[in-house]
């Protein structure tokens, strides 16, 4: 059941997560990027997670606001600013719920991944982040009646496919875009951001 | 990593410390915010403002320009990384003077992203009217059919002094606007790379580039260009740069154009002349009349070697906005 | 060797057709002499003549402090290298109005030995009287005890603004002399390099600085400095340069000095604003008042890496002189 | 016998002597200098000799005086520039003379000598060309007696011999003096150029 507390818990698994692999972000937009991908994930998720231990409040609406502000603030990157509009379009279905089970926050991360289609106009098979994001919200709406751990499983399962098939794409957003057909065989290094966010997600999940 | 820092997660706010060191007669920070510059030079009642943001890494790009007859507000985020829409926001609340703000800046994901979010907060909570023109003159970035898709470089700059001009004659947001977009459909620019550059926080370059080897079209983070070749001399590298340019942007015989040799970095100035010498050759070969030159560092990649070529073509608006008195810490027109 | 040129040999060449095609309306070469180059701009009748001279390869010095308010002309040789006593002549010769020729010029072998003939030759010659004053101050290259055998360095740019304006005011040879003089007895420098450059027609480095070192006092041709130290801090360099330069030259509680952070030609102007801001705690921690900053590149090594703090400690006189205006192609006050 | 002719031809090799050894002369003066050494000697005694070759002029002080102000308009480096010293002192022994013998040159290099050291204030045993020139004409006036061929065998062993004991000398002049004790044990550059022109001298006589 999520709820301020295992949010809390959740976001300090996802900012470790980030840190340890900050380093190998930093390498993998090298490759097609400018190479701060690890900077802003390490710094964004820590910015959010520190929002969260800090915050006394209990509605996980403003809870995901706020994780939204703190991680724009911290990492304005391209990543950063749509991993904030994710928290924020999370945030509009969350808004006025202390608690929320797996059907809800399954809506909820499916509302975040059409926060960013509408604001940045990409959809999934471009080879962003959305790759990750997309199917790991449908994944966790329909396991969500198979419990939290399980579901979250399947999402970061789900993520990480889809991470994994972004190698074959073609970018056509950001910096990735200006590489063309170069990157071609590459992953996308946010897409990978995102299957890492579900795995840590999951993990937490199973404890 | 060879820099003149201390701790690179400090590099920025002690850059931004730097320049309120030196010029803190004519800068200042927002609310001692370090990350937002805002203008003293007094100006006219109810002026339009005219905001940008972007990355850290590029001075005199783009703080360097927050002066008098140019920008009265800039945000920066991390080198080679946008400020947050927060900032932006902040920036453009201290910049109105109830005529609305021009957002001017370069075509980047993040950037955009944050100032679209920033633009709206500021027309919701504040109703303040602005206005967005984002700079996209890098022609290697994108072929002309998708060019809105290009990138924004070193002619960024001469948008914000014509801009900046039309805003100090008390020209409305509309007009302000509208003749930064004139201005920009009459830019166009093109780099080479020779070396790359080092984000400070991640201490080793992003990319290489081979001792005997040219990025011809790289953009100013590194941005791959449209081919890798093989050390070029200067009048080969300016020869293949114009005619792209000059595909892009024609110019007649009897036209006139100010042109910049932009150094990226670690190019010294003698290479930057030698560059300037070719152009002038060329163009004036062709009838074309050059005038203010601009060559020197405009906007740069750091320790980046190598340069970049701007076709500013002007008409007469665009030449009387060009001429008119700038001066910022980091630029002044006055000998120009 | 990764050098946006043509022919190396060509270099010099090729520069100072760039300067002359981007700047022909300020500046011109004597009798088409693509090594001598004047001020167009026009001086009260009379005025005393400046002029300096020495090798390529260090823009904006010589060649671009000719202009109004400062030089009225520049001999140069190749890169490094001085030019001849005829050239030098030759300038003198175009820069007198009557009334004498200041030679204000670093301190090195070939430049003193060929500037001494030159004087000669115009004074048998053409009955031109000249007064001589040399810039030696690179605290690094000699000890106080034999100062007169330092370097002349980017402290230089302080001695031609000082002299220039002087001139400029209508003082005679001996008091413009003598206030250049006055100037240089109140200016050190001293530098660091980070990285080695190359003379295009030798085609690879003079001298190498390993990755992990930085040379400290190195001198503007690569002479090696007092020590090499395994790379700094920014803060633990300046304080460090501070200490010798302060050693050579006591700033009191009160006293007002212009502090330059000169960049050598590869390091950007975020590294030097970081450098400053050391300075400016350091300096204002000391209760010295700060005036006049003068950050950027003023005296290069073409694309060396690393930089050169100056300070120029001001009396009334000295700050009115660096306060008065000049405008040359490369260089103005302006903004500053 | 010295005259215009066997003047020009004696340059002529001079001249080949140093674009021969131009990278040679860069590599001394880039230990303890700015590396324009090898470049400064090509390019100036090619301007000498160029000079020669052109000029109608058979008074040897008028063609000393000649060499002297082409050799420093195209290398005015220290070096260069102490060379046309040089050959401006030797032009006033030579001045109205069609001809010299080995003893007339004898005196007009001492002169040479004599000038280099009245306008540098530099003397030998200070690590410099002075090293090689200065007992090169010494043995040039001692060997005069001999012949023009022996007497410039001697001059050039002596310039060598000159050149090599700067090794053990400290540096007080020029960009070589700024490293102090770390160019003990290096030749002077200078005095290397020294004896590659006595040298040239020497096999010109032999022929
Ligand atoms: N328009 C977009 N829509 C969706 N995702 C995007 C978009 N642009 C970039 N991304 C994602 O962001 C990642 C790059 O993020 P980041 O390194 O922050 O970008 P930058 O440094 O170029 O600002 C890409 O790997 C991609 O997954
Ligand atoms: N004051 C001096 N007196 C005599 N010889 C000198 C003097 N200074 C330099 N030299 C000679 O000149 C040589 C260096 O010449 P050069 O490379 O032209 O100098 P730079 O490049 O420093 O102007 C030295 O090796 C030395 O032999
Ligand atoms: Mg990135
Ligand atoms: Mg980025
Ligand atoms: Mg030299
Ligand atoms: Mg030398």
């Amino acid at each position: 059941m999520l709820d301020a507390k295992t949010l809390r818990t959740a976001l300090q698994e996802v900012s470790r997560t980030m840190t340890a692999n900050r380093q190998y972000l930093i390498e993998l937009d090298q490759r097609n990027g400018d190479g701060d991908l690890g900077i802003s994930m390490d710094e964004g998720f820590a910015a959010a997670s520190a929002f969260l231990d800090a915050s006394a409040e209990t509605d996980l609406g403003k809870l995901f606001v706020g994780m939204s502000k703190a991680f724009n603030e911290a990492a304005p990157s391209s990543l950063g600013t749509i991993l904030s509009l994710y928290m924020m379009g999370a945030a509009r279905v969350l808004k006025g719920r202390e608690t929320a089970d797996t059907a809800a926050l399954g809506e909820a991360l499916t509302a975040g991944v059409a926060k960013i289609m509408e604001r940045t106009g990409s959809k999934p098979g471009e080879k962003t982040v959305l790759d990750a994001l997309d199917p790991a919200a449908r994944a966790l709406s329909e396991h969500a009646a198979e419990g939290a751990s399980a579901a979250l499983q399947a999402a970061a399962m789900a993520a990480r496919a889809g991470s994994d098939s972004t190698a074959a794409m073609k970018a056509v957003h950001g910096r990735a875009a200006y590489y063309g057909d170069k990157a071609i065989g590459l992953v996308d290094g946010g897409s990978i951001a995102g299957a890492l966010l579900f795995e840590a997600l999951a993990r937490v999940a199973n404890q | 990593m060879k820099k003149i820092i201390n701790k690179p997660a400090n590099f920025v706010d002690e850059v931004m410390e730097g320049i309120v060191a030196a010029y803190g007669d004519r800068v200042r920070f927002l609310n001692g915010d370090r990350r937002i510059l805002l203008s003293n030079t007094p100006v006219r009642e109810g002026k339009v403002g005219i905001v940008t943001a972007g990355g850290s890494g590029h001075l005199p790009v783009f703080l360097g320009y927050v002066g008098q007859g140019m920008l009265d507000g800039c945000a920066v985020g991390n080198v080679f990384a946008s400020p947050s829409a927060e900032r932006m926001a902040n920036t453009i609340r201290a910049c109105d003077r109830g005529n609305g703000v021009l957002c001017l800046y370069g075509n980047y994901g993040g950037d955009n992203m944050n100032f679209d979010m920033a633009c709206e907060m500021v027309e919701l909570e504040d109703d303040i009217q602005t206005r967005t023109v984002r700079v996209k003159d890098d022609v290697a970035s994108a072929p002309a059919a998708e060019a809105s898709r290009r990138r924004g470089v070193a002619g960024m700059v001469y948008a914000f002094k014509a801009a900046g001009a039309s805003a100090a004659e008390g020209r409305t947001l509309n007009e302000v606007a509208q003749v930064a977009q004139k201005a920009l459909d009459n830019i166009r620019t093109m780099g080479v790379a020779l070396s790359p550059c080092i984000v400070p926080e991640v201490g080793k370059p992003t990319f290489s580039i081979a001792e005997n080897e040219v990025e011809i079209g790289m953009g100013i983070h590194g941005e791959p260009g449209i081919e890798v070749r093989p050390m070029m001399t200067a009048d080969a590298v300016v020869d293949l740069m114009l005619d792209k340019l000059l595909a892009d942007l024609p110019l007649e015989a009897g036209s006139k154009v100010s042109v910049m040799v932009n150094g990226l970095g670690a190019t010294p100035k003698e290479e930057l002349l030698i560059a300037y010498r070719r152009v002038h050759q060329v163009l004036s070969g062709k009838q074309v009349q050059l005038v203010m030159p601009y060559v020197g560092e405009f906007a740069t990649s750091m320790e980046m070697a190598g340069f970049s070529l701007t076709l500013f073509k002007l008409d007469a608006e665009l030449e009387a906005l060009l001429r008119a008195p700038a001066s910022t810490p980091f630029f002044t027109n006055e000998n120009i």
